[in-house]
């Protein structure tokens, strides 16, 4: 009597939540109603002249692509541990962090990445230079999934309350000011003509230290949670 | 057995630490009371103006105290959070959390002062400049910490949940100074600090150092106030707190302790 | 004495500065002192009530 | 301890000393016993006498307040859990959206198979051979609690812990488990099941663990209710 191996663990995961979101495909576009609809309240307040939009365009965005992630990031473990499975993928006898590295990536794949493909369109909503999307998209690709895997965390901490979307955003946000400062910092550093290249990058080494260390610290979490 | 090792093994002990603290708390509080009227003597009265600054810069008196005392309460309390969740040590759980709301307290001065201190000098009461932003951050990590606890029922696996939270505060905290002073070169803020570029003269020092003296003592005394409060209901089920509880009523018209 | 108040005319926010350390620190001192207080309160009334129900059964 | 003669392979499961408590309230134990292979142990107790507690420690999930769980002499803690224990709780653990036969194929995926058995194959022998591209959500509950025992046949695990595996199912459904429970104890497996004493494992003559509410207070509060 063999365990399968672990690698099969995390496909049949995969395929399963994959399952579950084309299942609750009409879920996956509410995050991306609520980026836009973030974006076009600015005009609105500020005025639609063009100067004064192209220069808070890039912070925007930004803001409510990270809005837009962090509320779907509630329900992360939420119906996994309504009906049970979460106590079945502690049990498994394979590495926890492992298994949540999968729905993380899902998590990812499924609300950050169609952010991400919408963001020309908020783009050009708020008049950003052309010059400074490819910034843009380059620093989003870099700050959503760090956002993923620092709001795992804390949805792992939070995971045994009712509700838990208030408290979600304090414990989030001041883990993710510093990704906020570095991505946005480099889209106003490129459209002011300066080099932008350093940010990025560090946005990258983190992504790397949070792929290994958040996974793990959300196994953690969630088994102080689930005890 | 070593008797110092003994002697951490019981106090260790809820009713142990119950009846020590409170052996040690007033005299706690009168030694944080002397100093710190020392100290605000020496600050208000002694020392001289500020050359730059005028009398304004006696503020620090107190801003500079509870900027340190912010750090020094969150280190204290990622300490007791990492041996709680390593070994798993109730008193150091209740330490961890008992330390959080004086830390934000500490926190809450520090940024009140500071934009005090800002309107006469920048003529703004706030500025985006590092250090208050770092520590407006730190009051956000500090609220995280306190909201978590309060939020879960069970205490202990609270108080595991909210520790946890404070170490990977630990981890954010430097990151998130290192990207705010990034952050503010690049938008060329304000680059003065309150401490100034004057060189502090010996009579402005030994008031500062007084007061720092009495805000960590006041820090301890606190602390092991709130950890008693937090004992005595964690442990409600316990003899040593009913035989406590029974006997307050006559206690309590004596003398509180 | 008015000139110590005054402060170089910064004697609002000095004092203002002052009174919120002392204020915050008051509240912060008394809190646990009341907390305890009203445990041992609670403890002692629930001990009052059970005891009760052990006698008239 | 002297008795046991060390030649003797170690129990299966063995729990010492075993206690939980929450909030210093003691939910139960201290539980000292042992299950061998083989064997159906039955978990007698009213509600709140910490069945399903006693279960969550004995599968690794909550860490016991006093006391240790040893499988197969081997310490059990949440940080090295055993792939040796399945757990069927009050939750199924399985997603109402799928399909039974998705619902297998990733406890499967997730746990391994045991050699010679298919989702298909467990699917028929529970009795919902033709419901495989069935979702969850239109079957009713015993039928839930039908394909939940499928994947305890599935999954190649020697432990079974169930808990009120008898609830939600009718006469036959009650057979079934008891058929189910005979088979893994012939082929070297052993299981733990819960309930609160209306219907019970008949195969042969299951012993029984008694649970009471708290013995940790002399006077046993609650005991006489």
């Amino acid at each position: 009597m063999k365990p399968g191996t672990t690698s099969a663990a995390c496909v049949a995961l995969l395929r399963r939540d994959l399952a579950l979101t084309w299942r609750r495909r009409g879920d996956a576009l509410n995050p991306l109603l609520f980026a836009v609809i973030v974006v076009a309240l600015f005009p609105f307040a500020l005025g639609p002249e063009a100067q004064v939009l192209e220069r808070i365009a890039a912070g925007t965005i930004f803001v409510a692509v990270l809005l837009a992630a962090l509320l779907s990031l509630d329900s992360l473990f939420r119906s996994d541990l309504d009906d049970g499975s979460l106590e079945q993928l502690v049990l498994s006898p394979h590495p926890l962090s492992l298994l949540l590295a999968c729905k993380i990536a899902i998590h990812w794949l499924t609300t950050a990445l169609p952010l991400i493909a919408i963001a020309p369109l908020l783009a050009m909503l708020l008049h950003l230079p052309d010059s400074v999307l490819p910034v843009l998209l380059a620093a989003l690709a870099l700050a959503t999934p760090l956002l993923s895997l620092i709001g795992a965390i804390c949805v792992a901490l939070t995971v045994a309350l009712r509700r838990s979307g208030m408290l979600l955003t304090l414990l989030v946000l001041p883990l993710i000011v510093p990704v906020l400062i570095f991505g946005a910092g480099a889209c106003n550093a490129a459209q002011a003509g300066l080099p932008y290249a350093a940010p990025l990058l560090w946005l990258g080494a983190w992504l790397v230290l949070a792929l290994v260390l958040a996974p793990l610290a959300t196994a953690a979490a969630l088994k102080i949670s689930l005890t | 057995m070593n008797p110092l090792v003994l002697w951490f093994h019981k106090l260790g002990s809820p009713p142990y630490f119950y009846r020590f603290a409170g052996r040690f708390l007033p005299w706690l509080y009168a030694i944080a009371l002397v100093s710190g009227a020392i100290g605000l003597y020496g600050g208000l009265v002694v020392a001289p103006a500020d050359y730059q600054q005028g009398d304004s810069f006696r503020m620090i008196y107190v801003h500079v105290p509870c900027a340190w005392m912010s750090l020094f309460v969150y280190a204290f309390m990622a300490a007791n959070a990492f041996v709680a969740l390593v070994w798993r040590i109730k008193l150091s759980e209740t330490l961890a959390m008992a330390s959080a709301p004086v830390g934000a307290a500490f926190t809450f001065i520090t940024l009140v002062t500071g934009s005090l201190w800002g309107k006469p000098m920048w003529g703004t009461w706030w500025t985006w400049d590092a250090r208050l932003t770092s520590e407006l951050v730190l009051l956000f990590l500090y609220l995280g910490v306190i909201g978590l606890y309060h939020a879960i029922e069970d205490v202990r696996q609270a108080a595991r949940a909210a520790a946890f939270l404070a170490l990977i505060g630990v981890v954010n905290l430097p990151i998130v100074h290192y990207s705010v002073v990034w952050w503010n070169t690049l938008h060329q803020g304000q680059t003065v600090s309150l401490m100034g570029q004057s060189k502090i003269s010996q009579s402005m020092l030994w008031p500062l150092l007084t007061m720092a003296f009495a805000t960590h003592v006041y820090f301890f005394a606190s602390l092991l106030a709130r950890a008693r409060a937090a004992l005595l209901a964690l442990e409600s089920g316990k003899d040593w707190v009913r035989a406590i509880a029974l006997a307050q009523p006559t206690r309590e018209a004596s003398a509180h302790g | 004495m008015a000139e110590f108040f005054h402060m170089g005319g910064y004697g609002a926010y000095v004092w203002a500065a002052y009174a919120v350390f002392v204020v915050v620190l008051l509240a912060d001192a008394l809190a646990p002192l009341w907390q305890r207080r009203g445990t041992l309160r609670d403890i002692a009334a629930r001990l009052r009530r059970e005891s009760k129900r052990k006698t008239t059964p | 301890m002297s008795a046991i003669d060390p030649a003797d392979p170690p129990p299966l499961l063995a729990a010492r000393a075993l206690a939980y408590a929450r909030n210093e309230e003691p939910i139960f134990g201290p539980l000292d016993f042992s299950l061998a292979a083989g064997e159906v142990v039955l978990i007698e107790g009213d509600n709140g006498s910490g069945k399903t507690t006693l279960l969550k420690v004995l599968s690794g999930l909550l860490e016991p307040t006093a006391g240790e769980v040893l499988l197969n002499g081997v310490h059990l803690t949440l940080a090295k859990l055993s792939h040796q224990v399945a757990l069927l709780g009050h939750l199924p653990g399985m997603k109402l959206e799928l399909t039974t036969l998705q619902n297998l194929r990733f406890a499967v995926g997730l746990g391994g198979i045991r050699p010679g058995i298919t989702p298909a194959i467990a699917l028929a022998s529970v009795g919902l051979a033709g419901y495989e591209d069935q979702p969850l959500r239109l079957l009713s509950a015993g039928q839930k609690k039908r394909v939940a025992l499928a994947r305890l046949l599935l999954v190649p695990a020697a432990l079974w812990l169930l808990d009120e595996p008898y609830a939600n199912l009718d006469r036959e459904g009650i057979e079934l488990v008891n058929r189910l429970l005979l088979m893994h104890a012939q082929r070297g497996g052993a299981a733990l099941i819960t309930s609160h004493g209306a219907y019970a494992y008949t195969s042969g003559t299951p012993r029984r663990i008694a649970l009471r509410a708290t013995t940790a207070e002399p006077a046993g509060r609650e005991a006489g209710a």
